[in-house]
């Protein structure tokens, strides 16, 4: 398997054997004008599977996402998502691929209204999934059923995750993106997105998840990848990085 | 991003305005003098738009009522003072801002630009259709002012030295105004209007202070306009006009004082250029080509109007490509989506 | 000690968005050297809540009182001089202003003298000291000069904060401020909470509940616009309606 | 030696609505020079044209483009009024010849005359006062006016109602809309509420095509016979199509006139442009032709305005409308025609008006 | 003297019978729907898509001039008159707005907004030349299909033609399928929510950038549309497209940006204030519209529907 940056060469994120790889993204590079801010990332995600992504604020986690995403332009690297090249795909080419996007501040249509917001994103998956229903994502949201009307401008924070959440699901992605995905969520609702995360993630749907709670992160996910100052400095299996003692000192606690 | 002005432009072109009639004939004064009012009008309405983001589609109004203001108050013979008569003016337009702006601050965006364009728009048919100011026909002005004996504006040259120490005391009080407290209120009120009240600026009274200045500025420039023409005519209260002062600014560079200066000089030699037929023989009768797809070009390489091009030339050189504005220019408008 | 004086009340505070009912007569009072959390589900009106008691929205009944003074049909920006200080769930900053500026800024609410147009606002020894304070406090000294625009979501959290700061309220208002700060930074603002609780008094809204048991004086719950308790931290921990609603098995 | 060239400014608009007048204008100025073999005086002509936009906020500096940049020894212009009355003030002011080839407003011959002021065309007042003697003759009694609220309009309203009136008529309704606006059809329910006798209509261009069309679509053509000044019908009958048809108006020209000097006239611009002529061209072959007399008068020094004026004023213009000569205040005076519209053709009826002399009111020369 | 005439203006005030009342109402409803044809293209590119176009007037004048130009190539190449004509004249405008956005708007959605009035004001000017040196300064007239061409009877001594009818069926259509796709469809959501948030779209598989560039030029073919359909009525002058510029975005704006019910209702409301100023309150008709626009953005500041 490749080797991430040099310093962590022997822990390299290996995939479980056998699942072929939907992510497999090789010395990544990302520029934000002048400042370069990620520095040679290495990613893999095999079907199924859940990568935490760790660090402090401002490290490249989003920018990282972002990039393989194809939002970020100005970046070089080798990225492979399901098999093809998308080392220069455009965002909506790597969405159709079968990617959904909770982006961190949500990203709510601020002039749709709730039912509007799901709709609108409705489309089948690879093999022509669609078990994640417009009434599906209701069931798991029950809040958002009741605000149905409301345009998306109108909703709580935390109702705007949730419909960020459900928007994402409503594409039926092979890989969900989620970049703070529960903040600003009640306790109660953070266990149910764990709890789906985990369900998706029986459904064979792989998650790339980056949440301020490493510790549920270490614990749900298969493997993680920490970064600082937009370099990889860890990664693994999840229970390696979560066992390594200098974690604390990357994550800051 | 801090927008320094950068002073030593500004003095280069304030000198050369000040040196210009050495060189200059007749019609080159006269030109150039016209050019410097529509460049206060352009500083009056940046003042707005570029540092407030306050976009006013009625400016014509302002302008045109310092205009009918001037004429309409001279008397039938004899020069009237400038001492009363250009404070009257500026007074009546600033009037008729407080007014305008005081009921159209309650709107927002486009619909401020709508409600500002209605009023002016009432102004225009006030002149228009009632023996008020001569009708369409327009009205003239008898004497032009004076000072005494030595400060008369029938003189073109002294027309140009007042107008030019009018544009750098516009020029310098805007600057000036911009830098200060004031000033950066305006700023913040353009960026984010919503956390300038939630820190405790009340934010009406100050819009409501700048569309004032703006307006008594902007009849300043119909002042002067009337004194050079001696006639004034609804056109002067026309949305064309609004239209036509808010692209030059547009094409200057929204967001700093010398892009209304620059635009103004801009949009006038562009026009004259075209219009020129020692360079374009016949087909100088279809000017309007040349400066329409001289503006689109410039729209569509310059992407922060005429004062970029200093910046972006840097840029070049450094080989610095124009991605990096892109990726913030998006990243700075997904705050507020 | 002597009975604590409070800061600002808000007494039945109701507002309705068309036939929903977002807060459900609301009271609840602030001390100064306390820090009173509010915490709720999703919806509850936490949010509603703060934008009454600060004026961004006036409220359907029920009034608010400020050191004092009955302040209910005031502006925002009035309470703001008042003392009154929030800052948003969703980053609300000044995207083209530098850091430093976004600070300045803030603090410059403070001593406005907008007639004084020929000094120069940089000059203001007050709001420029206060700006590199307020940065500093809000772990934000490297970044003076970037534009706030391009920071990342965490780093315009902090600067959320330090303009709330920046205005020196003596009431601060703050909608979340640990949502979207990495470990680090949570620690230092509960380490800050925890410095200015003498002399201010703080309203909580936050879902991260062990900050919020860490550092709250008083908790109160909101479920659907209502409140269904308010107490002490332990009390509330304890209680099983708030755990059914809310908290769950945390 | 060859004296210096005689410089004409043109100032006429080359954009905007009126641009076809403006070129219409010019050719016809254009042919009667090259008529003369380029010269007119002795002089050899040479053009400086300036696009005026019909704008009157841009109306001085124009004027002074060409007096003080090119300084042209004579104006020729325009079309708009507001733009004409900018340029009448700074001829007066700075004394240089201007030549007016079409705009009516009243003031250029009236308060604002001067000696160096002429017009080839028409006032308001006189295009509206034939059209109003020409429909009381027609027997009709009540009238009702409709134009747009400019002060085109309501000057030929007032000619209208002057010579209306004298005659015994009256007008019961004054009906004006805003201009530009071209949406009639309140207006015309009006109109046929009201039921006058007939209709006396001024507008012109695209507002005139629309107009007539909306009448006749209305149905009011048949029930309330319509008039116009000229202007109605001109250089418009293409696009109003069967509308037009029947209409009667009255003008200082008409198609097909048929005497040999118009005759002459349509054939040497037809050549000329691969264009028929209309008034416009007329108006601007007039300014041309009294040019022509001016300079001849004065050996082609421009400068001698006194006795420039002095020949002008007492010369008949051999114009393709008829002969016209210039009244004190420097306005033709000059016979109206009814006419009507007849094909694509706005023929030539009968005189409406002889001799129609501008009455010059506020003219102090 | 008659007492009609006391000098001018001073007519006895106007009064009004059932008949003439219900006549002006049609009137006033008429005229509104074509307000609403002539601003519908403006109302998708400038309400819906967030652009603000300048060129709205152009893209309606170009479509008139093509009622005007294109009719007599088109009748004699593949016959059809008048119907065929709008067909291709709808094909060519959807082309040209493909092509427009592609050259001239695809980069600017990123920029500051006011960089659209700078660039559609240069496309104004280019586009009133290319038409003064394609087809001169004349005024034309566009004669309706004969189909169309008759009158019906209205009141004593008018006639109503037939056309006017027509172009009132055709606003119907283009607002009741406006609102349809706008309001029912995903189609219409994608678009809405590409005005708020690109990147987000793109996030969903939306190709924002071709869906925008076929919303504009659906956007240009509504203009060009209702040019073409309002030739026979307006006829076809020089500088057509200014004079409607402005109005259309009163409608918009009155309507609540991004709402076609609202623009319809707008419409249908200076119409009425139109109509009816000019007759009871001809002093003031000039301004009424702008009083009206001044007056409802004042008690709604966001005009009267908002968008959503
Ligand atoms: N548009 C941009 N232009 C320039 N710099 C940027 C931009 N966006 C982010 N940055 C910078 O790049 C670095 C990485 O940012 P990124 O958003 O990836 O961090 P992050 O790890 O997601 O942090 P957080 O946890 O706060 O969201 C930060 O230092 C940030 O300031
Ligand atoms: N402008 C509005 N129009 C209509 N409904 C609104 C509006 N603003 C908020 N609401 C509704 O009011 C309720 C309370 O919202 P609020 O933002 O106060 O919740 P909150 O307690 O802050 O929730 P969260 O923890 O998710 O941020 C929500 O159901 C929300 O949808
Ligand atoms: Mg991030
Ligand atoms: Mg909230």
């Amino acid at each position: 398997m490749q080797l991430s940056s040099p310093s962590v060469q022997d822990r390299a994120p290996t995939p479980p054997q056998g699942r072929p790889l939907i992510v497999d993204a090789r010395a990544v590079h990302a520029w934000y004008g002048s400042s370069h801010v990620l520095h040679g990332i290495d990613l893999q995600i095999a079907r199924g599977e859940t990568v935490g992504l760790l660090g402090r604020n401002g490290m490249g986690k989003s920018t990282l996402i972002r990039t393989l995403l194809g939002h970020v332009t100005q970046r070089d690297g080798q990225i492979t998502l399901f098999g093809q090249d998308a080392s220069r795909a455009r965002p909506h080419e790597v969405a159709r691929l079968g990617v959904a996007y909770v982006p961190e501040g949500r990203g709510v249509f601020p002039n749709l209204s709730v039912r509007e917001n799901l709709v609108m994103a409705a489309r089948r998956g690879r093999d022509g999934r669609q078990d994640w229903s417009f009434e599906r994502v209701l069931e798991t949201f029950p809040r958002l059923r009741e605000r149905l009307t409301n345009l998306g401008s109108q909703l709580s924070g935390g109702e705007q995750q949730m419909l960020s959440i459900g928007r994402a699901l409503m594409t039926h992605p092979e890989l969900i993106v989620l970049d703070e995905a529960t903040e600003g969520l009640a306790p109660l609702i953070v266990a149910e997105i764990w709890r789906v995360i985990g369900d998706i993630r029986g459904s064979g749907i792989a998650t790339l998840i980056v949440d301020r709670d490493y510790r549920k992160v270490l614990a749900r996910s298969d493997r993680a990848l920490v970064l600082q100052k937009g370099q990889a400095v860890l990664a693994g299996p999840s229970a390696e990085v979560a066992a390594d003692p200098t974690l604390p000192s990357y994550l800051g606690v | 991003m801090n927008r320094r002005s950068s002073p030593l432009f500004v003095a280069l072109v304030f000198a050369a305005l000040a040196l210009f009639p050495l060189v200059a004939g007749n019609y080159g004064i006269d030109f150039v003098t016209k050019v410097m009012i529509y460049a206060v009008l352009a500083l009056s309405l940046e003042l707005l738009v570029g540092s407030t983001g306050l976009v006013c589609f009625g400016q014509a109004a302002f302008f045109g009522i310092g205009a009918y203001a001037t004429v309409l108050l001279s008397p039938q013979s004899g020069a009237p003072s400038l001492l009363w008569l250009l404070p009257a003016c500026m007074l009546a337009a600033g009037a008729y801002a407080l007014f305008v702006g005081a009921l159209s601050l309650r709107t927002k965006g486009v619909y401020f630009i709508m409600v500002t364009l209605a009023f002016a728009q009432m102004a225009y048919y006030v002149v228009h259709d009632t023996p008020l100011g001569g009708g369409t026909d327009g009205i003239y002005l008898y004497s032009k002012p004076a000072i005494g004996a030595w400060l008369d504006l029938d003189k073109p040259l002294t027309l140009y030295a007042f107008t030019l120490a009018c544009l750098l005391a516009v020029f310098g009080f805007l600057a000036l105004l911009l830098r200060s407290r004031f000033g950066r209120a305006l700023a913040g009120i353009r960026v984010n209007e919503q956390r300038m009240r939630a820190t405790g600026f009340s934010t009406y009274p100050y819009k409501l202070a700048a569309f004032v200045i703006s307006g008594a500025l902007a009849g300043l420039a119909g002042f002067l306009f009337a004194v050079k023409d001696g006639y004034v005519n609804p056109e002067m209260m026309s949305w064309h006009l609004s239209g036509a002062v808010l692209i030059m600014i547009i094409l200057g560079g929204l967001g700093h004082l010398r892009g209304a200066l620059i635009g103004a000089f801009a949009f006038a030699l562009l026009q004259e250029f075209f219009k020129s037929e020692a360079i374009f023989g016949g087909f100088a009768k279809h000017w309007h080509l040349g400066l329409g797809l001289t503006i689109i070009a410039s729209v569509a390489l310059l992407p922060r109007g005429l004062v970029g091009v200093p910046g972006q030339v840097r840029e070049r050189l450094v080989g610095k490509g124009m991605s990096s504005r892109r990726a913030d220019a998006s990243e700075v408008r997904n705050e507020h989506a | 000690m002597s009975t604590p004086e409070v800061l600002l009340r808000g007494t039945g505070l109701t507002r309705r968005w068309g036939g929903l009912v977002a807060v459900d007569q609301v009271s609840l009072a602030l001390e100064r050297g306390s820090v009173h959390a509010v915490i709720g589900t999703n919806g509850a009106g936490k949010s509603t809540l703060i934008n009454m008691l600060s004026g961004e929205i006036p409220p359907s009944s029920g009034s608010v009182e400020l050191l004092g003074q009955d302040v209910t049909a005031w502006t925002q920006p009035r309470r703001a001089r008042a003392g009154l200080g929030r800052s948003y769930q969703r980053n609300t900053i000044y995207p083209s202003f530098t850091v430093f500026e976004n600070c300045r800024l803030a603090a410059q609410a403070r001593t406005q003298k907008p007639w004084a147009w020929w000094h120069s606002a940089q000059a203001c020894e007050a709001s420029t000291s206060t700006a590199r304070d307020v940065a500093s406090r809000a772990g934000l000294d490297d970044m003076l000069d970037r534009a706030s625009g391009l920071l990342s979501h965490g780093q315009k959290r902090q600067l959320e904060i330090a303009m709330c700061l920046a205005t020196g309220p003596e009431v601060l208002l703050l909608d979340e401020p640990l949502a979207g700060m990495g470990a680090e930074e949570t620690d230092r603002m509960l380490a800050l909470l925890e410095a200015l609780r003498p002399g201010h008094a703080i309203l909580l809204v936050e879902h991260d509940m062990d900050a919020v048991f860490r550092i709250a004086d008083r908790i109160t719950v909101m479920v659907n616009g209502a409140v269904i308790a308010s107490d002490t931290p332990d009390a509330v921990r304890a209680s099983p309606e708030v755990q059914a609603a809310y908290l769950g098995d945390h | 030696q060859a004296a210096p060239k005689l410089k004409v400014g043109l100032m006429l608009p080359a954009t905007g609505t009126f641009a076809a007048l403006g070129t219409a204008i010019e050719n016809g100025f254009r042919l009667y020079v090259a008529e003369q073999g380029g010269k007119l005086g002795g002089r050899e002509v040479e053009f400086v044209k300036v696009d005026d936009e019909s704008d009157p906020a841009k109306a001085t500096d124009n004027v002074n483009k060409l007096i003080k940049r090119d300084n042209v020894d004579v104006l020729v212009g325009t079309v708009h009024s507001g733009v004409a009355m900018a340029m009448a003030k700074v001829a007066k002011e700075t004394g240089t010849l201007l030549i007016v080839p079409n705009a009516g407003a009243g003031a250029v011959t009236g308060p604002m005359c001067a000696p160096n002021i002429f017009r080839s065309s028409f006032s308001n007042w006189q295009t509206g006062y034939a059209t109003g003697e020409a429909v009381a003759k027609r027997g009709h009694k009540k009238v009702a006016t409709i134009t747009w609220k400019y002060a085109a309009g309501d000057e030929m309203v007032a000619g209208f109602k002057e010579a209306f009136e004298k005659a015994g008529g009256s007008v019961v309704k004054e009906l004006n809309l805003p201009f530009p606006n071209v949406e009639f059809q309140a207006l015309l329910t009006d109109l046929a509420a009201t039921k006058p006798d007939a209709t006396f209509a001024f507008f012109a261009g695209g507002g005139a095509v629309k107009f007539v069309k909306d009448y006749a679509g209305a149905g009011l053509k048949k029930s309330i016979p319509l008039y116009g000044t000229g202007f109605l019908t001109d250089g418009t009958l293409e696009a109003q199509g069967d509308a037009a048809e029947g209409i009667f108006t009255a003008l200082h020209y008409a198609d097909s006139l048929g005497t040999p000097r118009d005759n002459a006239f349509r054939l040497a611009y037809a050549k000329a442009y691969k264009l028929q002529p209309d008034v416009y061209a007329v108006q601007g072959y007039d300014a041309g032709q009294m040019l022509g007399v001016g300079l001849a008068a004065v050996k082609g020094d421009a400068s001698k305005k006194g006795e420039f004026a002095a020949a002008l004023e007492k010369a008949k213009i051999d114009s393709p409308r008829g002969t016209f000569t210039l009244s004190k205040a420097h306005n033709p005076v000059q016979d109206f025609y009814l006419r009507q519209v007849v094909g694509k053709e706005n023929k030539s009826t009968g005189l409406a008006s002889k001799a129609l002399a501008d009455p010059a009111r506020g003219c102090k020369m | 003297m008659p007492v009609a005439s006391r000098g001018n203006g001073r007519l006895p005030p106007p009064e009004m019978d059932i008949a003439t009342f219900l006549i002006q109402c049609l009137n006033a409803l008429q005229y509104g729907l074509l307000l609403f044809l002539v601003a519908s293209g403006l109302t998708l590119i400038f309400g819906i898509m967030g652009v603000i176009n300048l060129a709205h007037g152009s893209f309606y004048m170009i479509g008139a001039y093509m009622a005007f130009a294109l009719a007599p190539i088109v009748d004699a190449t593949f016959g059809g008159g008048f119907f065929s004509t709008l067909l291709i004249g709808m094909v060519l405008a959807v082309l040209l707005g493909y092509v427009l956005e592609w050259a001239f708007f695809s980069f600017l959605y990123e920029r500051e907004h006011l960089q659209q009035v700078l660039m559609t004001y240069g496309l104004i000017l280019v586009f009133e030349e290319a038409r003064s040196l394609l087809v001169g300064d004349d005024v034309h007239g566009v004669n309706p299909p004969p189909l169309l061409a008759g009158t019906l009877p209205l009141g004593e001594m008018m006639t109503y033609p037939v056309y006017r009818l027509f172009v009132s069926g055709v606003c119907l259509a283009v607002a009741l399928g406006m609102y349809f796709v706008f309001t029912r469809t995903r189609l219409g959501m994608m678009i809405r929510a590409g005005s708020a948030n690109r990147e987000m779209v793109q996030s969903l598989g939306i190709d924002i950038k071709f869906l925008y560039r076929v919303v504009f030029a659906a956007g240009v073919a509504l203009a060009v549309l209702a040019g073409m359909v309002a030739a026979p009525v307006s006829s076809v002058y020089p500088g057509m497209g200014n004079s409607v510029l402005i109005l259309s975005f009163v409608v918009v704006v009155i309507g609540g940006i991004g709402s076609i019910r609202g623009a319809l209702l707008a419409a249908l409301l200076i119409g009425v204030v139109d109509t009816f100023g000019k007759v009871l309150l001809p002093q003031a008709a000039g301004v009424l519209v702008y009083v009206l626009m001044a007056l409802i953005l004042l008690w709604k500041p966001d005009g009267l529907f908002k968008a959503g």
